[in-house]
């Protein structure tokens, strides 16, 4: 499973990219969060408070019930901020 | 049609380009966004814009898509810029061509409104202080309400709690 | 700024200059309009666009008081043409420039719906079948009515029966 | 007084302007246009369906009712059609 975190939560996270292969029952978005916290260290700081964090599978949108699998790309994000400040 | 780019565009060749398309075009809704210096009354010396490539792609073409579903459009334009910009430079262009003028202005201020809650792209704002990241805004997200929501399978599904059924007119 | 000019103009250059106006502009939203070549099933060949000397430049500059009264804007700017047009020309550019979208979205439209209804223009189609006057619809007096009323005094009495006050948003 | 026709009022009158001198008692657009019909000719038909007609006093547009005096610029046309036909 590819991992991606952009802008602060890459910043928080130390990394903006890592491979992870969870155990099959990480089976969906709620599943890997809680995986990738237990593992600790700066991603699960990252992760911390999930009202910053959005969520995309296979670049998409996706909520935290969103089903994840082997060979997903999961990408974690703060919300966007594109367009003028206007 | 969508760009992502680091590099500025013109806006008059894009119009023409895109009223070029055929003499049934009444009218072009454009929206031009730009790097302001001051933002929330921090003095801002440049912004830089991060991106995820390939989603940004794929939701702006979604959100195309779904423009054209809810209004008879002929043309269709997003450029998004990534990179570091400084006040005055330009940021994002839409435009949208039809028929009629309404169709334009909504389709517009849709891609626009929807643009800045769904398109993944992240600012840091350098200020005198150092850098510091864009916190998104509670009112983006109440202007995307303003339309009815983008349906799973339209324009994807979305992460954000669903908004209220807000149709615009 | 308004304009009243028989010649075509450059919708790149009259926009890169609102925007030349200071980097506290954050967007700016346009409106273009074209010559069709098909009007409710008429093949046009050609337009012609008559207008009132001293009238015309007096109400584009109402409206555009009346826009900078309503929101916080930077730069408007109104250009219309008149005499003989063809399918594929510009007709009328509207702009406004504001700190926010939201403000120049509204202004750019609220200026092209008052237009429509109270700038002293009147078209006369070419076909087929000769010349005709085109007849004011009714639709773009419900789209005027969009906007709360536009007061005596402020861009002038209104001579068609008073609109009802229906706030856009 | 200075009388405008404009567009197909201008056709139907078939001229675009005329000076007229009204008697004293023609003090409003209403009574102005009663006075024009009373003339006859083609400006009178001009005004014969006021529906499809609009009045601006001293460039400004206004209502029947209001006054009208000597040296006024008054002038006469359909409802306008300016912007774009979308």
């Amino acid at each position: 499973m590819h991992i991606l975190y952009f802008a602060s939560l890459r910043e928080k996270a130390g990394l903006a990219s890592e491979e992870v292969a969870p155990p099959a029952e990480v089976a969906d978005v709620d599943a890997l969060v809680a995986w990738l916290r237990d593992r600790g260290g700066k991603p699960a700081e990252a992760l911390a408070d999930l009202r910053f964090v959005r969520v995309a599978v296979n670049q998409e949108h996706v909520s935290l019930r969103h089903p994840v699998r082997a060979g997903d790309e999961v990408a974690f994000f703060p919300p966007v901020t594109g367009g003028t400040n206007g | 049609m969508i760009r992502v780019q680091r590099e500025d565009f013109s806006v008059g060749a894009e119009i023409d380009r895109l009223c070029a398309g055929g003499s049934a075009v009444g009218g072009v809704a454009v929206f031009i966004g730009l790097v302001r210096d001051v933002n929330d009354d921090r003095a801002v010396q440049a912004m830089i814009l991060e991106h995820y490539p390939g989603m940004t792609e794929r939701e702006l073409d979604r959100l195309e898509q779904e423009a054209r579903r809810r209004w008879p459009l002929q043309e269709v334009l997003i450029i998004h810029r990534f990179g570091r910009l400084v006040p005055s430079d330009r940021i994002v262009l839409v435009a949208a061509t039809s028929a009629h003028r309404d169709a334009a202005f909504d389709a517009c201020r849709f891609l626009i409104d929807w643009l800045k809650t769904r398109a993944p792209f992240w600012k840091q704002e350098e200020t005198g202080q150092g850098r510091q990241w864009v916190v998104a805004r509670e009112s983006d997200a109440d202007a995307a309400a303003r339309w009815s929501p983008i349906a799973p399978g339209g324009a994807g599904a979305d992460s954000r709690p669903s908004v209220a059924q807000a149709p615009r007119r």
